[in-house]
């Protein structure tokens, strides 16, 4: 097995995950499908940057959405969350993580007849505030937690 | 689990009760159950039932005529009975030696292809972690039972368990530095006291696991190779004689525990 | 001893030899054990050692240590660096990175840090429930230096004495310990 | 080629729960390896659910999402019987299709 890909990790402070910037070379901007994804969006470090890529103005916050996961997450490389929304006419629910290297970890489409809820894992380099940012009815709405992250092992 | 979960929350919501923080211990325990319920393993269980049944190597012939411990072709509950002597190599195997044996015997591999490439990697899906996620699973709820009866199998424990408390390499460290004792932790994480039937039981039963942090299914063998690394020993072979004698040790320590494998891991 | 275990024991060693290879800066020879090592093998954590061995690995442990010249304390934020790194020795580690000590895999030493581990004491106000003297800065070292001296069959390694740390990189986790500054003190 | 993700869907209650594991390295672009070069990019970009030719939920995803990733989520209007389907793209525009049926 590849023993160095450990020892780079260990040698930068032993979390799982060191950053999620990509290279904008690699995702072909030349496909469909690339465009249908949302390259801007994904490239952003803020919640009112990611919003404004998205097309909306800077959310609100509402007690309407839950964003429920560990206070602590015994590793980075899993952080399990479920986020549930009450705001009528739920569109979407994207979740973000303030302290990655790119805010935007996944937007979710909820069409009619799909219930305002997800659950789904995501990646974090550190502690970091996350947050869950819904549209509805055509306004972006967000909630948010800190989840703290720990590292662990005798080799860490 | 979840209801008492869901219950603390409603309370630390009311706001007449001043809000109790959970400790991170029962933090990581929610940790631990939001992760459980769904096992990435279930992808490698899949891709080892094919791999089982798929005709490969020179003879192109499948494993499902192998003999892991229950005789040929039996895949339900024999990983319960192992390691255990066999009597066509002479020798007591665990599941992933026995499982080299049978790529050689049946399949026509040479013992050092068989060995070659142990463990997956980023990008590196290997047949060896897929076969023992697919051959674990098939006991799980099932007690593990493992004899010493053969003198070769009692032969092995004995040398397992000596080599469990055997300390040596620039830290001093052995297999019971770390697992010798209750109710320790390293880090955050929890260590089972391995000399005592009920942490081996809870350990050696969910093992192999997805581990979260490599987003890889480990076998026993690697954790056993792992350890050892960390342990500042030189580098465990994959089967080899102390490998195997220490399984020995470890399941036997772990009979009559409800094996629950493949498990999830930090 | 019955001859049956001797056999066994020796078998042991022999089996080691042939299961493991070198790999980088892990060499076979780490197989080899030393005095204390060999004394120490087969001990079940949850009996005391035997008096006399205990004795005899404690008197010629505390002849290893090596004292610095000046003064123990060094800098308790590079400690603190120390304490968290468990690189080093490792076939996986690079031999010529920074090496740790890795102190909060078995011990709490900050309030900060919630991922300690519980194998060693809690180290938390070291230096201030034991009074900031010259001559609990001289046992942090040597404790540190070659733990063995004072606990036979300690789980904890012998960092100077098998030079996983530097003199100075001791005198920087003794300042953790001992600087009135230190967070390990607050 | 890319593994078959494992899929189950199930009524709970007058709805349909679905949960999916996908098998993907979700390579985030930023790890290097043993020889300090770095390690291109490659996750999953679009997922869609649907039932009956009906889009159920549909993702885009960055590489934060973990390696094989996991989704449950629930929608109105399936019974047991009927098909889920559920495809993914990477950014290697490698595709993968599965079906699973309503239990």
């Amino acid at each position: 097995m590849d023993r160095g890909r450990r020892s780079v990790l260990t040698g930068t402070g032993g979390a799982a995950v060191l950053g999620l910037a990509f290279a904008a070379g690699l995702l072909r901007p030349g496909s469909a499908r690339a465009e249908a994804w949302n390259k801007a969006a994904f490239e952003t470090r803020s919640l009112n940057d990611a919003v404004k890529a998205l097309g909306g103005a800077p959310p609100t916050q509402s007690a309407e959405i839950t964003l429920s996961s560990p206070d602590i997450a015994e590793n980075g490389a899993v952080v399990p969350f479920t986020i549930t929304s009450k705001l009528p006419k739920t569109e979407s629910i994207a979740l973000l993580v303030e302290k990655n290297p790119n805010i935007l970890a996944a937007n979710f489409q909820i069409p009619e007849g799909t219930e305002p809820w997800i659950n789904t894992r995501i990646k974090m380099g550190q502690t970091s505030n996350v947050y869950a940012l819904v549209k509805a009815d055509g306004k972006y709405y967000y909630a948010s937690k800190e989840v703290k992250v720990t590292l662990g092992g005798c080799g860490g | 689990m979840k209801a008492l979960v869901g219950a603390l929350g409603a309370m630390a919501a009311c706001a007449a009760i001043a809000q109790q923080p959970r400790s991170p211990a029962e933090e990581i325990e929610r940790y631990r159950a939001a992760i459980g319920e769904a096992n990435p393993a279930e992808l490698w269980e899949a891709r080892g039932e094919a791999l089982w049944k798929e005709k490969r190597g020179p003879k192109k012939a499948s494993l499902e005529h192998c003999d892991i411990g229950l005789g040929p072709g039996a895949v339900k509950g024999a990983y319960t009975v192992l390691p255990k002597y066999f009597a066509d190599s002479d020798k007591v195997e665990d599941l992933e030696s026995r499982l080299v044996t049978c790529m050689v015997t049946l399949q026509g591999f040479t013992r050092e292809q068989a060995r070659k490439d142990p463990f997956g990697g980023p990008g590196k899906k290997v047949p060896m972690d897929a076969l023992v996620a697919y051959v674990t699973a098939q006991s799980r709820g099932m007690k593990m039972n493992v004899s010493l009866d053969h003198p070769k199998e009692k032969e092995a424990y004995e040398l397992g368990k000596r080599i469990f408390f055997y300390r040596a390499g620039p830290h001093d460290f052995g297999c019971v530095t770390c697992h010798g004792s209750d109710n320790q932790r390293i880090r955050l994480q929890d260590l089972p006291n391995l000399t005592k039937a009920a942490d081996a039981q809870r350990a050696y039963d969910t093992w192999p696991a997805y581990r979260v942090s490599q987003g890889e299914v480990r076998s026993m063998q690697w954790r056993l190779n792992d350890c050892f690394r960390q342990a500042r020993f030189p580098e465990l072979e994959f089967v080899s004689p102390a490998s195997i004698a220490l399984t020995t040790f470890l399941a036997h320590s772990a009979n009559g525990g409800t094996f629950d494998g493949p498990g999830m891991k930090r | 001893m019955s001859a049956q275990h001797v056999d066994l024991d020796a078998k042991t060693v022999a089996v080691l030899k042939s299961s493991f290879k070198a790999n980088g800066q892990a060499t076979l020879d780490r197989l080899d054990q030393d005095e204390v090592q060999k004394l120490c093998s087969g001990h079940d954590l949850a009996q005391p050692v035997d008096k006399a061995v205990a004795e005899r690995i404690e008197k010629s442990q505390q002849a290893t240590i090596k004292y610095p010249q000046g003064s123990l304390l060094g800098d308790w934020k590079n400690g603190e660096k120390i304490a968290q790194s468990g690189v080093g020795k490792q076939y996986s580690d690079d031999p010529t990175a920074v090496a740790g000590g890795n102190c909060y895999a078995c011990h709490q030493l900050t309030k900060a840090e919630l991922a300690y581990g519980t194998i060693g004491p809690s180290l938390y106000n070291f230096g201030k429930l034991r009074g900031f003297t010259p001559e609990t800065q001289r046992y942090a070292y040597a404790k540190v230096y070659n733990a063995e001296a004072f606990s036979a069959c300690s789980n904890m390694p012998r960092f100077g004495y098998h030079g996983i740390l530097t003199e100075q990189q001791i005198k920087d986790v003794v300042a953790l310990l001992m600087d009135p500054e230190s967070p390990v003190n607050k | 080629m890319s593994d078959p993700m494992k899929i189950r869907a199930t009524m709970v209650g007058d709805k349909v729960e679905v949960k999916v594991l996908m098998s993907h390295e979700m390579e985030t672009g930023q790890r290097k390896d043993a020889k300090g070069a770095t390690i291109p990019a490659w996750f999953i970009q679009n997922v869609s659910a649907t039932c009956n030719g009906k889009t159920v939920l549909s993702a885009q995803w960055g590489p934060a999402v973990s390696k094989n990733p996991f989704l449950s989520f629930r929608f109105s209007g399936g019974k047991p019987g009927d098909k889920v389907v559920i495809a993914w793209t990477d950014n290697h525009e490698d595709k993968r299709t599965d079906e699973v049926t309503i239990a």
